[in-house]
């Protein structure tokens, strides 16, 4: 196995800002409206939860360049997915 | 564990091949997520400045128990890592504690998912089972909706009356305030041909609804059946997202109690591979949860 | 034997070939266009029967050329070679120049026939278009039949209120849809069940009709295959064989293949006029009864 | 681990055959249980035939057994029922267990010279994830109401309504108003209540087993070659395979989403594809729903348009290593064939919207989609210029196994070339579910992707068995299945233009349809002659079983690995892993030989 030393410190730090982060989203619905700034805010903590979660504990932080050929193409796949789906859904052309 | 030449990639077997899997699951759950997400943007407004998602208050969602299940999975996650380093640090007694730990978590996860669901089926917020009649829709499609309406009016009266038959008659005059509002609803649902004081014209199923809302918000000791516009929509998206990850947590505790039970037995360095093959599914059950967790009980 | 299979290959090719070549002869072919973007979809057709018809040709007879002419012979090798660069670019950019052409020249046809309009070529954008329109006819599909709903004075004040709602004075049909020669017609595409879908093959048009949604669908027909008889007070088709025919195209259930409905295309407006009163008190004559049941029959 | 296999292995019967990890013994599992759905799905293409063709007839010993209540005649759901489980059974039940699973798994490990998958287990559960599969898919033709009818695409609302007591009917003790006798019965169609959970929970499993094969190759090819063979010295058919099990494993899960949640939506009233208004059939309504009957589509497609290329890339691989093997030629252009199948996966994955053009769909999208898709017609060209580059000026050896791999590359040009119809827009609102789609499909799925399997059937199977297939028999087949394969699916093109829609069971009651009735009739005697000439495939495969010819380690003369090992290859395959010095097609070399194989000379054998 060819990932580096286990980081202590990283992963505390990493897991304490999951938890700052996660447990801080409720005051958040408490206190704002829901608005496109509350949006932008929510799914700003979730992809840095996120990035978090996977450098940290799946040790992508550590793991080979190769591995990013096996999850990046999903990443792009949803993209496309989520992007296509929209003008039906949201948008609406028939109205 | 194979790897025979330097053309290969230098991964494990088990390894490549669950982040192969887990990339099949990160579709998975961009399906999933994506058609709730979207179907809650498309949702119909149900009435002039009516919000189209039933708000957390109106289907009993406790942002609180959710933030609760972040940490328990987190902290789950954090046990696994601590596990496998104790185990490449050949300190098994170690492993095997923040092992027994980690299933203590994720089966508090599920406790605490199960309270939730609990809660629901109790208020019968189930898909398919929720009065959702309101005003804003056309003639038409009232007239569509009449079945399903009717028996959301059935339900209010059985409750009504139910309510209003804890009092006795001879209480009436002084009765408490929620119990005179309820006497006072009920008769707007009644036509001329049941009750002697009566409307001709009942409330629609549509307006009822809204009285029912009126009259929760003002006693919520009455608990009577909400009308909750798409309410079917968010039952459906919401027992489907978290009951499917609740599954795979289900699946991760299976495959982690297994090697805990490994682990009782010998230690050995097959067991820290496995244990962290086993880890990056348990924490990618972890960071799915990161992402439903906001867009059930935050958004 | 080497013989035989290039025959075999060469001769069923060339009887593929030869069906296309011989079916519009026979009749067996596109039926007859009446709709005004109708030309214009049957010459893209052309287009790509074209384009394909040829490398059709080029590759089956250099696939049965080489099972002709190489055969294996003893003592003799096939050519050494891992390729050529120049052949695999030009084989690239050739069909990569066509298919482009194609695509974009499908443009402006599916903007005409989708009720959209087309603002630049590059990036391609629409743009709703406010079509001049002549008639808007609301079109129900369900299990198994098409229900069409006229409003009086062909256009009704809102569009939309009038789909979802109709007016008390509304003409009702089942399966015949009557237009008139060049008028711009809108359909309110809706179904009550499952997805229908309204297929005119005259019209080259197909739309699905999906639960939940109200499609727009527009076209404009040419051609009239009916008049209106005033001595008889009915409509005479125009000539034999002036039969058009609806279907449902997207499979709904058991009697799927039922769902026939057909296309009037009246002469003038006032010819459809005409037909609209005798139809409306027609209705009104049906009605009637019911109306008076009702009324008697008292509280529901 | 020692690789020398000294230890003879003799495993029992059960896990010889049955139970098995050897990833041969689970291709020839998969081979069989293929070819017995072959048959089946067969026999439901004939019945649908005979009823195009009389549409009003009473076909004579047939009437015999159908119910009373039918008068003799076929009734429209029944006819429904079979081309659903028609088109399903013969997808998800036998193209793809054969290309994916038949070949898969018998191949991969040969042809990279690994001693087995990497993950037997899983190999073994892959397939027999497939059992219950087989069993739910069979059950459901005799469930109530029947198998399932709404098409093998399943559209929503046809296939998701089902009977559910509108919301808040059940009492308060109630648990769910659903689960009631007639519960699971749909208003819509009868095919549509109990069939259609039971088409759900098949293809659920189908997908699970799917899943576990796609990861399972992915691993063994990028983790087990042997020393030499890099990733552009592989045989195309692994490439092909490979490039299968990404796109499977990156489009399955999206379907299983799909079918998770219209199995939902008729078990536990969930309204994911079910309008915000609800429907109505007549005076019986569903609950207001609030989901999207478009966005099952979207799901379906996502998944089902890479399934088409899954479908192809395989047979694709097999014809280019037969047509190289009997060519006696280097394939032409290996590197932009191995290109142009990443440049269909990768464009396969954005153009599943060219299946709803007609559907709602924003038109918009639909340019896009159209662009796309035409853009895919690319790389199908550069292939099929390879190929025949490929057999330009070389030496032919007209075998059974090269013919049908000629037939294939024949077939797929007439399959793609109709597919450029489909893709324009405006041309397939005409087209779009005509006959012109069914003689499309046919020609990709039957004409190419089975002509594919035949020839690989023919060329692997002395490799299989150890034995050759009848040669003669073999040839008489193919040319009886090339006819009769053309005669009948090419006049669907005509009915196509003419506007013969898809899935009709009378279409003679439309006037504009009458005259093409007698082309239908002309289909329908040949694609029973077609169904017949079957058999003999079936016979000489049985036969040759046990009477063929014995073969050798290399009857063909071929280059590629599995080729080295004795026929057929014992248990761990290769004795020490072999050494991989060159690509797979180093054939009309200068020598002796013609041919290079690509594994390194064993010492012993260097000098001669």
């Amino acid at each position: 196995m060819d990932e580096g030393k286990p980081d202590n410190q990283f992963t505390l730090f990493a897991t304490a800002g999951i938890l700052i982060l996660g447990t801080l989203m409720l005051p958040l619905t408490a206190t704002m409206s829901p608005s496109p700034a509350r949006l932008g805010i929510i799914s700003g903590v979730i992809f840095l939860q996120v990035i978090l979660a996977g450098a940290n504990f799946m040790h992508l932080r550590h793991e080979r360049r190769s591995l990013w050929a096996v999850i990046l193409p999903t990443f792009i796949l949803g993209g496309v997915l989520l992007f296509a789906l929209m003008p039906d859904t949201i948008l609406e052309w028939a109205k | 564990m194979t790897t025979q030449t330097s053309e290969n990639l230098n991964l494990p077997n088990g390894k490549l091949a669950m982040w192969l899997f887990l990339a099949t699951e990160v579709m998975f759950f961009t399906g999933l997520l994506a058609t709730c997400m979207l179907l809650r943007e498309a949702a119909p407004v149900p009435g002039p400045g009516l919000s189209p998602w039933p708000a957390h208050e109106t289907v009993h969602v406790q942002p609180w128990l959710g933030a609760i299940n972040t940490v328990l999975l987190i902290c789950s996650s954090l046990c696994v890592l601590l596990s496998h380093r104790a185990l490449l640090a050949n300190q098994a007694g170690k492993a095997r504690r923040w092992l027994g730990l980690t299933l203590l978590l994720g089966a508090a996860f599920l406790g605490v998912k199960g309270f939730e669901y609990a809660g629901k089926f109790q208020l019968g917020l189930l898909p398919g089972k929720i009065g959702e009649s309101v005003n804003g829709l056309s003639p038409q499609r009232e007239k569509l909706l009449q079945e399903n309406g009717l028996s959301y009016v059935r339900d209010v009266q059985e409750r009504l009356r139910a309510l209003t038959a804890t009092v006795k008659p001879e209480d009436l005059k002084t009765p408490p305030k929620e119990i005179q509002a309820a006497h006072a609803l009920l008769q707007l649902t009644l036509d001329g041909k049941d009750e002697k004081n009566s409307y001709l014209r009942p409330l629609t199923p549509g307006q009822l609804g809204d009285q029912v809302n009126r009259l929760n918000g003002e006693f919520p000791s009455l608990h009577l059946p909400p009308a909750i516009p798409n309410g079917n929509l968010w039952a459906s998206c919401y027992f489907v997202t978290t009951g499917i990850h609740a599954i795979h947590v289900f699946a991760g505790l299976v495959v982690l109690l297994v090697l805990f039970l490994f682990s009782l037995g010998r230690d050995s360095p097959r067991l820290a591979g496995r244990l962290e093959v086993a880890g990056l599914y348990w924490h990618f059950v972890d960071l799915v949860w990161l992402i439903l967790y906001p867009i059930i009980y935050i958004l | 034997m080497r013989v035989f299979w290039f025959l075999l290959f060469a001769l069923v090719n060339l009887a593929c070939l030869g069906l296309f070549v011989v079916s519009p002869w026979l009749g067996w072919w596109l039926p007859k266009n009446i709709a005004s973007f109708g030309q214009d979809v049957d010459n893209l057709f052309y287009l790509i029967l074209a384009a394909t018809g040829f490398f059709f040709v080029v590759t089956q007879s250099v696939l049965a050329l080489a099972i002709l002419r190489y055969g294996e012979r003893p003592g003799e090798k096939s050519r050494y070679t891992h390729g050529h660069t120049g052949l695999e670019i030009t084989w690239t950019l050739i069909p990569l120049a066509i298919l482009i052409y194609l695509g974009f020249a499908q443009v402006p046809t599916w903007a005409k026939m989708k009720y959209i309009n087309v603002e630049s070529w590059f990036p391609i954008r629409y743009s709703g278009k406010n079509l001049q329109q002549d008639q808007s006819i609301c079109l129900v599909a369900r299990q198994w039949e098409w229900r069409l709903r006229y409003p009086q004075g062909h256009i009704p004040a809102d569009q939309n209120q009038w789909a979802e709602n109709g007016d008390p004075g509304d003409l009702h049909a089942v399966n015949e849809l009557h237009v008139w020669k060049n008028s711009q017609v809108r359909l309110h595409l809706k179904t009550e069940d499952v997805i229908h879908s309204l297929f005119l093959p005259n019209l080259r048009l197909k739309q699905d009709a999906l639960p939940g949604k109200t499609m727009p669908v527009v076209f404009q027909a040419i051609e009239a295959n009916v008049k209106w008889d005033p001595v008889a007070g009915h409509l005479v088709p125009l000539g034999p064989g002036l039969e058009w025919e609806m279907a449902c195209a997207e499979l709904c259930g058991g009697q799927h293949y039922r769902m026939r409905g057909r296309l009037f295309v009246h002469e003038s407006k006032q010819d459809y006029e005409k037909w609209f009163a005798q139809a409306l008190k027609n209705q009104r004559l049906r009605e009637l009864p019911k109306q008076v049941a009702a009324r008697e029959g008292g509280n529901r | 681990m020692s690789l020398h296999q000294e230890t003879p292995h003799s495993p029992g019967f059960i896990r010889k055959y049955i139970f098995s990890e050897d990833h041969k013994t689970i291709g020839i599992q998969f081979l069989f249980s293929g070819m017995i759905f072959f048959g089946i799905g067969g026999l439901l293409a004939m019945l649908v035939r005979l009823q195009l063709a009389w549409p009003e007839g009473n076909i004579p010993w047939l009437g015999q057994w159908y119910p009373k209540s039918w008068g003799g005649r076929m009734s429209p759901d029944f006819y429904n029922m079979l081309f659903t489980m028609h088109a399903t059974v013969m997808i998800f039940f036998v193209i793809i267990p054969w290309l994916t699973g038949a070949f898969g798994n018998f191949l991969i490990p040969l042809m990279i010279g690994a001693r087995d998958m990497a993950f037997p287990k899983l190999n073994m559960l892959s397939y027999w994830a497939m059992i219950p599969a087989f069993v739910i898919i069979v059950a459901s033709f005799f469930v109530e109401g029947g198998g399932a009818s709404s098409g093998w695409t399943s559209y929503p609302t046809l296939a998701d309504a089902s009977l559910q007591k509108p919301a808040s009917a059940a009492k308060p003790g109630e648990a769910y108003s659903v689960l009631k006798d007639d519960a699971y019965n749909s208003p819509a169609a009868p095919g549509a209540g109990m069939g259609q959970i039971f088409w759900l929970t098949s293809l659920l499993l189908v997908g699970l087993s799917s899943m576990m094969g796609s990861v399972n190759y992915i691993t063994t090819i990028l983790n087990m070659r042997a020393p030499g063979m890099s990733l552009l010295r592989m045989p195309l058919t692994v490439w092909s395979l490979f490039i299968t099990a990404i796109l499977q494993a990156l489009a399955l899960p999206v379907l299983t989403v799909a079918l998770i949640l219209q199995l939902l939506d008729k078990l536990i009233a969930t309204t994911f594809f079910l309008p915000p208004g609800g429907i109505s059939f007549g005076n019986w309504h569903t609950v207001p729903g609030g989901g999207m009957p478009l966005l099952w589509q979207h799901l379906f497609w996502f998944y089902s348009h890479p399934a088409v290329y899954i479908m192809i890339l395989p047979a694709m691989g097999i014809v280019s290593d037969v047509i190289t093997a009997f060519a006696r030629k280097p394939l032409f252009g290996y590197k932009p064939m191995v290109y142009s199948l990443a440049a269909i996966a990768a464009l396969g994955f954005v153009v599943w919207g060219h299946h709803m053009f007609q559907s709602g769909m924003d038109p918009r999208l639909g340019t896009g989609f159209m662009l796309a898709t035409i853009l895919i017609a690319v790389p199908s060209a550069i292939k099929t210029f390879n190929w025949l580059a490929t057999l330009w000026e070389s030496r032919i050896r007209y075998t059974a196994a090269m013919l049908n791999a000629l037939a294939f590359v024949s077939m797929f040009v007439i399959g793609g070339l109709s597919g450029i119809f489909m893709a324009a827009t405006p041309v397939d609102a005409y087209f779009h579910d005509t006959y012109f789609i069914v003689a499309h499909i046919h020609y990709v799925l039957f004409m190419s992707s089975i002509f594919g399997v035949f020839a690989g059937v023919l060329f692997w199977f002395p490799k299989m068995f150890g034995r050759t297939m009848h040669e003669g028999l073999a040839k008489v087949h193919f040319a009886l299945t090339f006819l009769f394969g053309n005669l009948t699916f090419f006049p669907m093109h005509i009915l196509g233009i003419g506007g013969h829609p898809r899935r009709y069971y009378d279409p003679t009651i439309y006037q504009y349809l009458e005259h093409l009735q007698p082309l239908n009739q002309f289909m329908t005697i040949c694609a029973l002659v077609l169904g017949a000439a079957q058999i003999l495939f079936l016979v000489n495969f049985l036969g040759s079983l046990v009477f063929g010819k014995k073969a050798g380690i290399n009857p063909w003369e071929s280059n590629t690995l599995e080729w080295t090992v004795p026929s057929p290859p014992p248990h761990g395959n290769f004795p020490e892993p072999p050494t991989v010095e060159r690509g797979p097609y180093e054939y009309a070399v200068e020598g002796p030989a013609d041919f290079l194989p690509q594994a390194k000379e064993k010492p012993p054998e260097a000098g001669a």
